[in-house]
């Protein structure tokens, strides 16, 4: 229960941060200042925006297909944030230890794909059901890089549960059950002999415990863009051409859903990231002989400090993720529908084959 | 072992397999990886030889499948015989196969060929290696099968197809007598396992049954091995390229049959061996006839084979069957090298005929003659292979004929009848007819002068040239093969050689009369020869006489056949269509206007009186369907209707 | 009331699996190759707008063009916070019209030159010359209305240079935004309507009273003549205007409300100043 | 009743509830969205009995997959006239009959049988062990008892695959 | 612990509201749903024996392989259907009767 009210007050509150963050990255990108008339800097821009849009009617058009369209918000955002129970923001606190982790986060995926469908559908405007539509056939079709880079991690790391991904990235690995003989050589090398189970820091997390995994990530990221419908695959909401896509029709208190849990998605995807690739919870700093960083950024797990800070590197990392997909966004044009399927298919597809392939070689040989 | 084993039979169908599916894509389309899984092969099966020829044997086996009671079982049987052949085998294809890379350079399905030959050696190793009668005769019928494919390899010519399709059909005449025999065998002992059969004590058999097991068993010896009277396939086969006949037609395949009959022998009782030594000895003496007039080079070899394939089951026939393994062997030997050497001349006939664009029938030996200074190397081969041929001492051929010749003549003696001294007497004569055959063979193409019109083909002859070396290595390697000193130190007695003595059983081998038959034989040997060259350098050499057209018609079996079957057959069809049409139809028709008229009879009454029920049934039942609005040609329907009696028989079934 | 979901269904699949050839005209149109060149121009992209939030942290001044400064900011925010910060206008900015009535002889050639017909004037004809200009025309003409209506001015400018007296100038006030579009219509008569009627009224009865005189004086001609008392009424109403006109300091509208920087001290000779020294300040 | 015994319940209503909502809403769509529910109610029940592996490829293949695949099959076979994809229904006499029939001879069969009380099943239940991840379990099974069906299970999704984009696929002229 | 009635009971149900949906239903996407259900129930069942699999997972194991083939049956039967459709444009069952004699 903790969890569940952590992760709402995160969600919202990074909701009203990201907005304002997409705003800003976006003009400053563009030269521009953005927001900067409500609050310090702009600072309460989105705080208005949504007490706006909860003001605002909520509209149900007339020839829509009334409790599906109502229903669709709810469903997408429950999804969503259904998702987060299984994220590990600290070394205590996960909403739920399910052995199945990782697996459950893309299970959850699949439910958005319904909501999507059903917003699509019910509002029985073309616009919105294509857009609808497009977004099915992307998500379905990047789920499959999505759930390969997954795989990859899952394989080299052995386990489907984020929170023993976790521990084996840090220093804390032998806090962990049954992981208390383990050790992390640099680049996951045994035969390289260097013992990083006390340095800790950005040495032992799976882009360096597996250098490969780099590009793993790298199409990871790739991939999780495009679940999010995020620029440049944002072809489902294309503005210029389907109006805004399945939440064409939608206002209100219901769109303003509908964003949280789009921009839920990203955390949820870039947490993701960071837990299976980045270390999730552990600190970046490692210990430089007598120089403790690592223990002094990052408290045990247990402790208040330990919880304090893991959910700060978490979260930290995670706003790092949401940069680049901001700085993504605004770099780049939209993809045609062929070029989308081009790059899922034919590039990331099999690129990530190899990468699986060559993780479980890592793994077995390293 | 089993890796060894494996190793002996797996790498020809991979470079079938190979061949067939990236061939294409190979440099030389493979052929170097053909030639090298069969060196492969070649080497496993020495190994074995090694390991296995002093003594002892392997033997593997796992359950197959299981109909009802009856359990199958198969596996591999390794024991003398079996690597002896299938170093033959592995041996001999690896010579062809080196000698082909030269011989069908060029050729459209050059890939194809080596790929078919790898799946005949697969073939043919499981023959020799099988355990079971009835894995044995799956690859059985494999071997048949690639034999059609490389018999029919031309098969855009005239003659190939049509003799491949010969040759299928008249194996598969052999073929069903040798399943039912393995049927039989199945239901007498409840086994085919080979080893079981042939070295466990004999189980007590009906002597009807095993007249008509051992006459199965027979039947695919007949048509595999070309056996009277099912030998006119293997002349025809002779359309095929000639590497093949040599491995396929004189050397391996057509022995299958005699390795059978060596196999299966404690099967075989004396009444079937009395048939089969008459089989043989027919066979061996129409064979050697038929070759005594042939023109064509190859045909000519074929009959041969056919002739001395008789000698062989002869010699089991009259109860030794190593005497007719070992012909197989030296047999094997000569008669590749003289196969391939043919094939050499043709070759080389060919060449000078492509560069001198001059086109004539390259296989006709009236139109050859000098060849010994153009092809030297190809004469002294072909001279070593033909000597062993015609039996003459201190060659191969000779040792294994007079083991034949000595079994017959102790056999005859043996007999009571009188009649009996018609087998060694007919195999002496046909052994004077060899070595005349083969003479005049060697006359025909090597002596004397050449024989065209020097016209046109004097630039062919001058052309004439050796072959390059791949061809002539195996050759060479083969002739030398033919000597003797292989086979058995003694040059007049192979008794006491390697070879008999492992398969003699009992050590007190009477040698009566072994004197006379060795001189017997190198005396009609010598006279066959010189009877040759005598009639040749006459040229008194009655071509259209009756005996020239018996022996070049082959008996007039193909007419025979013709008359004695075909037609017959089509009689027979003509008679049963006739009975079809104007008996059966006749019948078929008169039942039916009766049963018209009846059902006129029927009807009134069905009008009146059923209608008149099923009209009140219909009603009821359009009632009752009106209940459901059951629906007809709806799947929902169809599927209720299924739920509906499930549930009737679970309930049914539970209470 | 979905007669089009089928067929969009259908276009939409065509669409995607007609269009799933890739183009692949780059330089590179080896498969490798193109993914090669699609890492790099991404990174080159990504550095691009990389370079442009570092360089955010930098803003425009709000200088002017004539700043030295001005082709320097090369990099950095563009934008400024208008309403707070703008760009400084020069002197002689060309934007909202102003009629200064004091000089102006109410010619009506502004108004005969507007492409836009902007320009509203009705004058009154005075009965004697009412004043003299800054630069020594005589006024005799009273402008009942004078109106500019500044949302259909298309600032081209030529009213200006019509313009004798050089009364109507065009001001560096461009923010003159409305609510109301009425709004944008500025008045610069200095008379009230009930001056306009009463000067009317005067100019009817002097005429009316020339033509009496007029009569008189055909009448005196052959009498005598003597036009003594003609010039009392005109100057009492001279008298009058001007001690009214002091009183309303705008032009004379009721519901509008008062216009913000009207400045009155902006003077012709000041623009003339600065005519010849306008080479130096571009420079 | 305890939390689980709750839980139980609730997801079972959830399940019978929303598959009687398949059977009996007249909208095809409305049909398939509460088939997600049904879908998701078994997940729970699925957890509930321990499968929590077997819970989450039930939403991925079900909700993720299947589903989605019902509603483009709804959305690319309806009729453009209607207001919605309804589906009218019929042989209800029957079904019920069937249905009826069917579920009755469960009953007796269920209460005949006395499951719980059959030997193997009393003794596995005397001695469960608590509750954990079948996900280690299943994946040891499927690569090494299970793997000739893992492999064929592959085949057959790639079979089926092949045949379905084949069969859809826009060779109007077969 | 749940007892196995419980589910046994509730996989009939599911089961039965399944048949009935193929029986009554005549869109042949709600009778594929039908099919899903009682596979469904089906899973159920193998699912709550597992639990008292001795030999562990083995039920679990199965309803894993029904899920598989459940996936590869329904989309070729859609891809059937989307055919169906182009031919006889109806998804109507009792319109499709060309199995009417």
């Amino acid at each position: 229960m903790l969890a569940f009210l952590i992760f709402l007050g995160l969600l919202l509150t990074y909701m009203i941060l990201a907005v304002y963050a997409e705003r800003k990255v976006s003009a400053f990108i563009q030269d521009r200042l953005g927001p900067m008339e409500i609050g310090w800097y702009g600072i309460g821009q989105t705080v208005a925006d949504l007490i706006k849009l909860l003001q605002k009617e909520d509209i149900v058009p007339e020839r829509a297909d009334k409790w599906p369209f109502l229903a669709a918000p709810m469903i997408i955002f429950v999804a969503v944030f259904a998702g987060f129970a299984v994220m590990p923001l600290t070394p205590d606190l996960q909403g739920s230890d399910a052995a199945v982790g990782v697996f459950y986060l893309l299970a959850i995926i699949s439910i958005d794909i319904i909501g999507l469908l059903m917003a699509g559908w019910s509002s029985n405007n073309k616009y919105s059901l294509l857009g609808a539509m497009r977004s099915i056939a992307q998500i379905i079709s990047y789920e499959v890089p999505v759930g390969l880079a997954v795989i990859c991690a899952a394989v080299y790391c052995q386990t489907l549960d984020l929170q023993a991904i976790s521990f084996q990235q840090g220093i804390w690995i032998h806090e962990y059950p049954g992981y208390a003989q383990e050790t992390n050589y640099l680049f996951g090398l045994r035969s390289l002999g260097i013992d990083v189970t006390q340095v800790g820091g950005f040495l032992t997390w799976n882009v360096v415990r597996m250098p490969l995994f780099f590009v793993v990530y790298v199409i990871f990221f790739i991939a999780t863009l495009a679940e999010c419908n995020r620029a440049p695959f944002d072809i489902p909401e294309a503005e210029s051409e389907l109006v805004g896509g399945f939440h064409t029709e939608y206002s209100g208190f219901r769109w303003a859903i509908l964003f949280l849990a789009e921009y839920g998605m990203m955390l949820l995807l870039t947490m993701l990231g960071a837990v299976l690739f980045l270390g999730g919870w552990n600190t970046p700093l490692p210990n430089i002989g007598p120089v403790k960083l690592a223990f002094w950024t990052s408290g045990a797990p247990g402790t208040v400090y330990g919880n304090l800070t893991g959910a700060f590197w978490l979260v930290t990392k995670a706003f790092g993720g949401i940069f680049v997909q901001m700085w993504v966004r605004w770099t780049y044009p939209r993809l045609r529908v062929d070029q989308l399927m081009y790059l899922c298919w034919k590039v990331l597809t099999p690129a990530c084959l190899i990468l699986l392939f060559l993780s479980a070689v890592w793994r077995l040989l390293g | 072992m089993e890796i060894l084993l494996a190793s002996i039979l797996l790498p020809p169908l991979l470079s079938f397999l190979l061949l067939f599916l990236v061939g294409r894509k190979l440099p030389r389309q493979g052929d170097w990886l053909a030639i090298g899984l069969s060196g492969l092969s070649f080497l496993a099966a020495l190994f074995l030889f090694v390991r296995i020829w002093p003594g002892g044997e392997f033997h593997t086996q796992a359950q197959w499948f299981q109909l009802a009671s009856y359990s199958f079982k198969a596996g591999f049987w390794v024991d003398k015989l079996s690597v002896l052949m299938g170093l033959l085998v592995t041996f001999i294809s690896l010579l062809v196969q080196i000698y082909s890379t030269a011989y069908m350079q060029g050729e459209l399905r050059y890939r194809h060929y080596f790929g078919y030959l790898g799946l005949f050696t697969f073939a043919m190793l499981g023959i020799v290696l099988a355990d079971s009668l009835l894995l044995l005769f799956i690859f059985w019928e494999l071997v048949g099968l690639s034999s059609y494919l490389l018999i029919g390899f031309w098969y855009q010519q005239i003659e190939a197809p049509l003799a491949s399709r010969n040759a299928f059909l008249i194996n598969r005449i052999g073929d069903t007598g040798f399943l039912i025999g393995i049927m039989l065998v199945y239901l007498q002992f409840g086994t085919s396992d080979l080893k079981f059969l042939t070295t466990e004590a004999m189980l007590p058999m009906r002597t009807s049954w095993s007249l008509v097991v051992g006459l199965g068993i027979f039947c695919g010896t007949i048509a595999k091995s070309a056996q009277f009277p099912l030998q006119i396939w293997l002349p025809r086969a002779m359309a095929g390229p000639t590497p093949v006949s040599a491995l396929i037609h004189a050397a391996t395949m057509v022995a299958a049959g005699v390795f059978l009959l060596v196999r299966t022998f404690p099967l075989l009782d004396t009444s079937v061996l009395t048939i089969i030594a008459i089989t043989g000895t027919i066979t061996a003496f129409m064979g050697a006839v038929a070759a005594l007039f042939q023109t064509d080079i190859k045909r000519l070899l074929a009959f041969s084979t056919i002739s001395q394939l008789g000698y062989m089951v002869m010699a089991v026939g009259v109860g030794a069957p190593g005497a007719g393994l070992f012909h197989l062997l030296t047999h094997a030997f000569f008669k590749a090298g003289l196969f391939l050497c043919a094939g050499i001349v043709i070759h080389a006939l060919h060449e000078a005929a492509h560069r001198t664009h001059v086109h004539f029938d390259a296989q006709d030996m009236q139109r050859m003659g000098g060849f010994r200074k153009k092809l030297p190397f190809t004469f002294v081969c072909y001279t070593l292979c033909g000597l062993a041929l015609a039996g003459l001492p201190f060659f191969s051929g000779f040792l294994s004929k007079d083991a034949i010749l000595l079994a017959a003549f102790q056999w005859a003696n043996g007999q009571s009848s009188n009649l009996a001294w018609l087998v060694p007497s007919l195999g002496f004569l046909t052994a004077f007819l060899t070595a005349f055959y083969i003479g005049r063979q060697l006359l025909l193409v090597f002596f004397g002068e050449w024989r065209r019109e020097p016209k046109h083909n004097q630039p062919v002859y001058e052309n004439i040239e050796e072959p390059p070396l791949v061809m002539r290595g195996p050759v060479a390697l083969l002739a030398a093969l033919s000597v003797f000193l292989f086979f058995s130190l003694n040059p007049f007695d192979a008794g006491n050689g390697w070879l008999l003595t492992a398969f003699t059983n009992d050590a007190t081998v009477n040698h009566n009369g072994h004197t006379i038959v060795v001189v017997l034989s190198v005396l009609l040997s010598l006279s066959g020869l010189g009877a040759a060259y005598w009639l040749v350098m006459k040229k008194t050499f009655a071509m259209h006489s009756f005996l020239g057209q018996l022996s070049i018609r082959n008996w007039y079996l193909e007419e025979a056949f013709q008359s004695l079957v075909v037609l017959p057959a089509k009689f027979f069809i003509r008679i049963a269509h006739w009975v079809d049409s104007y008996i059966i139809d006749k019948i078929v028709d008169f039942m039916g206007i009766f049963t018209v008229v009846f059902a006129h009879i029927i009807a009134w009454i069905d009008r009146i009186l059923v209608d008149g029920l099923v009209r009140l049934t219909a009603y009821t039942a359009g009632r009752v369907g009106m209940l459901t609005r059951v629906k007809q040609g709806s799947i929902q329907t169809y599927f209720v209707v299924a739920l509906l009696g499930l549930i009737g028989w679970v309930i049914w079934v539970v209470s | 009331m979905l007669p089009s979901r089928k067929n969009f269904f259908w276009s939409f699949r065509n669409f995607s699996i007609q269009r799933m050839q890739v183009n692949v005209k780059g330089a590179n149109s080896s498969y490798f190759g193109n993914i090669r060149e699609g890492i790099k121009s991404s990174w080159e992209g990504l550095k691009l707008s990389l370079k442009h939030i570092f360089e955010a942290r930098r803003s425009r001044k709000p200088i002017g063009v004539a700043d030295k400064e001005y082709f320097g900011q090369q990099t950095g925010i563009v934008t400024l916070k208008y309403p707070y910060e703008a760009l400084p206008v020069p002197d002689n900015g060309r934007y909202r019209l102003h009629n200064e009535m004091e000089d102006c002889i109410v010619c009506d050639k502004c108004a005969e030159i507007c492409p836009v017909d902007c320009i509203e004037i009705e004058p009154v004809k005075a009965t004697e010359e009412i004043r003299k200009t800054s630069d020594g025309h005589s006024v005799r003409l009273y402008a009942a209305k004078f109106d500019i209506d500044m949302a259909k001015c298309c600032f081209c400018g030529l009213c200006t240079t019509v313009c004798p007296t050089e009364c109507l100038t065009m001001t560096k006030t461009y923010d003159f935004s409305e609510f109301i579009m009425d709004n944008l219509n500025y008045h610069f008569s200095d008379l009230s309507p009930a001056e306009a009627e009463l000067k009317k009224k005067a100019y009817e009865d002097f005429q009316a009273a020339k033509l009496a005189a007029k009569n008189a004086a055909n009448a005196a001609k052959a009498n005598a003549e003597a036009p003594a008392p003609k010039a009392e009424v005109p100057r009492k109403e001279v008298l009058a205007t001007e001690t009214s006109a002091e009183t309303p300091a705008n032009p004379p509208a009721e519901n509008t409300p008062p216009k913000p920087v009207i400045k009155r001290p902006v003077m012709k000779p000041v623009i003339k100043k600065t005519d010849p020294n306008l080479p130096d300040t571009q420079a | 009743m305890s939390l689980v015994t709750l839980l139980f319940y609730v997801f079972a209503l959830l399940t019978v509830g929303s598959a009687l909502g398949v059977l009996l809403f007249r909208n095809v769509l409305y049909a398939a969205f509460t088939l997600l529910l049904t879908f998701l109610g078994l997940a729970g029940l699925y957890v509930l009995a321990g499968a929590d592996l077997l819970a989450v490829i039930q939403i991925v293949i079900y909700v993720g997959g299947i589903l989605v695949l019902l509603v483009f099959g709804v959305m690319l076979t309806q009729r453009t006239s209607q207001e919605y994809p309804a589906s009218r229904s019929h042989n209800h006499l029957l079904g019920l009959l069937v249905a009826g029939g069917l579920f009755t001879l469960f009953l007796i069969m269920i209460v005949q049988v006395n499951a719980e009380h059959l030997g193997w099943i009393a003794s596995a239940s005397s001695n469960a062990a608590g509750q954990q991840s079948t996900l280690a379990g299943i994946g040891l099974k499927l690569m090494t008892d299970a793997v000739l069906p893992f492999e064929v299970a592959g085949i057959l999704l790639l079979i089926a695959l092949i045949g379905a984009a084949y069969i859809a696929g826009k060779g109007q002229n077969r | 612990m749940i007892p196995l009635d419980h589910y046994l009971l509730l996989s009939a149900i599911l089961f039965c509201i399944g048949v009935a949906a193929i029986v009554t239903r005549r869109n042949a996407i709600v009778v594929l749903m039908g099919i899903e259900l009682i596979l469904n129930a089906a899973n159920l069942n193998l699912i709550a024996f597992s639990r008292f699999d001795p030999q562990k997972l083995q039920g679990q194991l199965f309803a894993l392989f029904v899920i598989v083939v459940a996936a590869a049956e329904a989309a070729v039967a859609l891809a059937i259907l989307i055919k169906v459709y182009s031919h006889f444009q109806t998804t109507e069952l009792d319109q499709i009767n060309e199995l009417r004699g």
